[in-house]
């Protein structure tokens, strides 16, 4: 890239977990100092250990933390800071952040508000989009309201439908209605979720494609109006719309669709005069046709398969951008290498209906050895609350082949040992060995595919080994618990393979 | 030498486990399944994890009792096995006879307890007391992790307690609510 | 590759540590079972928790487990192993191992014990080299015996010289002597560690080269005769002939040396009908001449940076040769990708003469994010004993430019967190940085010259840092002990901050 | 709210220490090095880590007392910051005092103790009891983790005494040789 005037000297990290530490970590191997910031329960994340410098902003809440402007502009300000990076989620995609960032005199590594503005309301998107030539998704141009009028509009277009947050993203907000008589509730759940979430109740109306895939493009522009697009990622594996496995690249896109994908994805990125890593999400029918459903403004979670793939470090990109450096002429759709795939790991029992398990790492070994990767924020010893996303740690593979980079995945996520709580790991792995993936035949439907036969969790062979296990591990319980008697009742002492715990007394009424 | 027998439930099956450990070498225990013997090499790692060679074969043994009440007749565990985990309880047999007989005299009352399966926040109630529910019916919306989990009547009933105002933060495992 | 008829199923692991755990995840990788051996002290090492089946094999001292042939023939047999992967050291290069194996009827992923004998004296690996054209250090052809008669040769030659173990490697049984009164102590330690790492005292001389630097081709060779040559490792950084980090590509090597050495190390292997995976060692002058120092017939400890700047799994390579598979026609020597460096995390205190550090691991925090590998054997909880060689971990980066490389592998080493044991991470981080090292203009000489002005360990930032640390630490435990003596005199529970730990009592005399 | 004084020794040098604790906040301390006050935020975390924000500059401060006898006026740490290693005294002043006094009346003799620096193995010693040697003199050569160590005399002096067989396992500390 052109050498440029503007150095940044110090980046605040407007973000928490993984994807602070992720931000941290390129600041470091490019010598430039940073600046954490966190709420009260995260004073021990690891992004506040990795910094240069760490600020407390407020309580748990996001929005008197992590959504706080004014707060962090001022600990910008204070700290010396020249550059904010927003990460993904909280203020990522927020206009109003980036006008304060600019009004402050530092610089956002991100695009202009005006870019965000446009890609940042769902149907406001697809205006802009429909207008440049792009091609979207067939729905309601508007948001909709009211409950009755909407089931209507619904029963025009047939079920499924899709209900989708205006100003949503990242799957929430976010509902497949398939029958007419689950829509009222549905509409007032999608609703209540786009209220919460983003503080906008709306919602609009999207037809759901025939056995759909997710396949988004990644693109990077710079300031002079160059825009680069990179080879694909496959985003279909999702659960409630929440990614689970990504890949890239997408085992059901040829050349020339990647051609035309790519094509498009720049023609969007113009439309918005879009500056810096911004990705445009697609709808993929099972021919081959794919239709615009939103652009992120901001770095995705699965941007690591992408730089396995290239070889580059995308935040190290976002940074030399807003540099003001000018991007190399090279097409990325084509210059890519082997195949590279992320699995979400998360907290949360797939066994017990996914319910969320926050609690104490009181272990942690993360997988290693040949072309492994592993992004979190979480240690032995750290706690991982009920305030954030469960979401947890990224595990990226590599391989010359997909069959590889799925062996790999699937023995690094046999690694991967937590204590503590439970995770997904062993689900991630039953669907990197469930047919319709290893063919690359899958569709969004894929997860509830799979969970229509009910998943068998353990095998003969398991039982007996937990039985033997658990069998051994009372037997020492018990002789201790003698041994105790024997010599007086001592308590346990802690730390010992026994936890007689004290519980909490039931609440009673 | 020490010798030990067990009663295990798993699901809906009982089986009989009897541990012996070996009188010399530490960690060596012969364990009886259902009448078969497996020499067990089993070392302790840190965290409740278990490093067997069963017949050369290894295994990490992940032990959970975390869902264990403080009651010592409560012998629940959550093992994990190569990923999977097995929900099973494992009891002293004398311990299981107490627990049995202790059962025994117990008689179902229709109440059901509604609890928090997670730490989080409630949202909002679905239902007020002296409400008549279906089966299937959400009853209470709790938040954790940005997700917002609707629980559902297990059974049809009439709601006799509410325990707690939306907003309030709640572990898991703390009552929500009573149907009856 | 071609397809072939033979295909390995069940492969033991005739190794420990890391490079037993390396080969382990790629036996999974390809749903190949794997067999662990352990001694007395390695019950609980990850290499038996990651294996498919493990058997024990005998005590702590190597010649009772890790190089008990019998044994572990034994163990093949009944585990139904169908190959053998010896690892590094141990056994590997042991010829009379590699006819048990075939007598066994069993397959060894390695060359046939004849290139093992060819290449396993110095003396005689050189005299094979000479007939074969390529181009050897000036040194004596055959061992020497004598003391006396010794240094005259060592006199003639002029100081410096080296001794070295004729059944070495590895860096064992090597001294370098700079002047004559050094000769007779050296020579004897030489020879002593010979007898004890090798069985076989014999030492050889060889002239020492000035400012030299070690660079080694990794070569590939299947049954068919067919030699593929890899981009050159280069290895110079050294303390006391042990490599601590290593690179590939060289900054030192141009493509035009690249070739010949490429040519050379081609020649050398087909010298021997060499099959599998091994190395060729070179010295290099600052005249850019290269000279053959030993071939390594088996994978390197080093063979990481190789597999991250060409995209394969060299353990599954050595894999497919064993099955008989042919090599691709394809030019690693060409066809490589950015750079990758490896560090070598060991638990020795360089602050106090890098005495060993065995111990407890307590707490272990692996490094992460874009382009970081980590190859090791500890956890926590592990223990790490005097029974082996102090490395514990290996640390890899990548990236498209050497600096990026450095960059993230002294990023890397940042975050690598172990307690329980020091290790030399920092000494490895300063070392990166050292500026010799920076321009990539160093030799074999480079730790020396780090040396010869003593290191500042610390600044005074990290001094005021640590001071107010320690205050804060024992504060906390003076308010305890005195809160214990008012409640009387409770032990301080084990595990918080406080250790005041009873120690063993003085041996007296 | 507590205060305390410390003395402290890094190398040849010493410094006065004070800490406050605050009286609301956990984990937030005011101290004072050499006329100085430092507002420090130190957690604990696992493994006597400190993980501190000093003038909001962030620091894990890894404390090793590894060395301490279980004398209580032994407060030898070795402190890592940043990977540096500091090696410090750290005690509280009235036991300073104490150890001092201690030390004051304690004359000492010209004997030196040799101790293994690391556990390992005594391969030989290439000393006997009642041989003079001189400073740098090779004394014992101990093995571990595959490396031969040779320990050397630290002064000009003659051999004591001698505590062990070669072969024989010692742990980091144990005595191998006295030199008067």
């Amino acid at each position: 890239m052109a050498k440029t005037a503007r150095k940044i000297k110090k980046i605040l990290v407007a973000n928490r977990g993984e994807i602070a530490v992720r931000v941290v970590r390129t600041c470091r191997d490019l010598g430039i100092e940073s600046v954490a910031i966190y709420s009260d329960p995260d004073r021990k994340s690891l992004h506040v250990r990795f910094a240069t410098v760490a600020y407390h902003v407020g309580k748990a809440s996001p929005k008197d933390s992590y959504l706080n402007i004014d707060k962090i502009i001022d600990v910008a300000k204070k700290s010396g800071a020249d550059a904010i990076h927003p990460g993904y989620g909280f203020l990522s995609e927020n206009p109003d952040f980036a006008d304060a960032v600019e009004a402050a005199g530092l610089w956002l590594i991100g695009p202009k508000s005006k870019s965000m503005e446009a890609m940042g309301t769902k149907t406001r998107a697809r205006q802009v989009m429909i207008k440049a030539g792009v091609p979207v998704v067939p729905g309601t141009e508007d948001p909709v309201t009211d409950e009755d009028e909407a089931k209507v509009i619904a029963r025009s277009m047939g079920f499924p439908i899709m209900l989708k947050a205006v100003a949503g993203g990242g799957g929430k907000g976010m509902r497949r209605v398939d029958r007419e008589e689950d829509f009222a509730s549905a509409f007032r759940m999608a609703q209540s979720e786009a209220r919460n979430s983003f503080g906008n109740d709306e919602v609009y109306i999207e037809k759901f494609l025939n056995q759909p895939r997710h396949i988004e493009m990644q693109v990077l522009a710079d300031m002079y109006g160059n825009v680069m697009a990179f080879v694909e990622r496959e985003c279909s594996v999702q659960r409630r719309h929440q990614k689970l496995i990504e890949e890239s690249p997408s085992p059901f896109v040829d050349e020339n669709m990647r051609k035309k994908m790519a094509t498009v994805a720049k023609l969007a990125a113009k439309a918005v005069d879009y500056v810096g890593a911004g990705t445009i999400e697609c709808l993929v029918d099972d021919q081959k046709n794919f239709y615009f459903m939103e652009m992120n403004t901001r770095l995705q979670v699965e941007h690591p398969i992408t730089e396995m793939v290239t070889g580059l470090d995308l935040v190290a990109e976002q940074i030399a951008i807003a540099e003001g450096k000018s991007l190399l002429a090279k097409e990325f759709t084509e210059d890519f290498r082997g195949w590279s795939m992320e699995a979400r790991v998360c907290a949360e029992d797939p066994a017990r209906d996914f319910v969320p398990t926050p609690g104490k790492v009181t272990h942690l070994r993360a997988p290693g050895g040949p072309y492994i990767r592993t992004d979190t924020s979480i240690y032995s010893g750290s706690e991982i609350t009920a305030d954030y996303d469960p979401m947890i740690a990224k595990v990226i593979s590599w391989g010359n082949t997909r069959d590889c980079a799925r062996e790999r995945l699937n023995r690094a996520l046999m690694e991967f040992t937590l204590k503590g709580c439970t995770t997904n790991t062993m689900f991630l792995r039953q669907i990197l060995a469930y047919k319709p993936f290893v063919d690359g035949a899958y569709d969004t439907g894929l997860i509830e595919k799979y969970f229509r036969k009910v998943p068998t969790w353990y095998k003969e062979e398991h039982k007996i080994v937990a039985l033997l296990g658990a069998a051994i591990f009372n037997f020492e319980k018990e002789k201790r618990l003698f041994s105790q008697i024997r010599v007086g009742a001592k308590p346990t002492a802690p730390n010992q393979m026994s936890r007689w715990r004290a519980t909490k007394p039931n609440w009673s009424f | 030498m020490v010798k030990m027998k067990f009663v295990a439930i798993v699901g809906q099956q009982e089986h009989r486990v009897t541990v012996d450990d070996h009188d010399k070498e530490d960690g060596i225990y012969s364990v009886e399944l259902d009448g078969r013997v497996y020499r067990v090499d089993a070392k302790t790692m840190p965290s409740q994890v278990i490093s067997a060679l069963i017949e050369n074969k290894s295994y990490d043994i992940d032990l959970d009792d975390r869902d264990q009440s403080n009651d010592p007749l409560d012998g629940r565990l959550a093992v994990r096995v190569r990923g999977r985990v097995v929900r099973l309880e494992m009891l002293e047999h004398r311990r299981k006879k107490m627990k049995d007989a202790a059962t025994a005299h117990f008689v179902h009352s229709g109440t059901v307890q509604i609890t928090s399966p997670m730490p989080g926040k409630i949202l909002r109630y679905l239902v007020k007391v002296g409400q008549a529910v279906k089966k299937g019916e959400g009853l209470v919306v709790v938040e954790a992790m940005k997700m917002e989990n609707e629980l559902q009547a297990p059974k049809d009933g009439v709601v006799k307690a509410i325990s707690s105002a939306p907003g309030t933060a709640v572990d898991g495992g703390t009552l929500l609510l009573v149907i009856e």
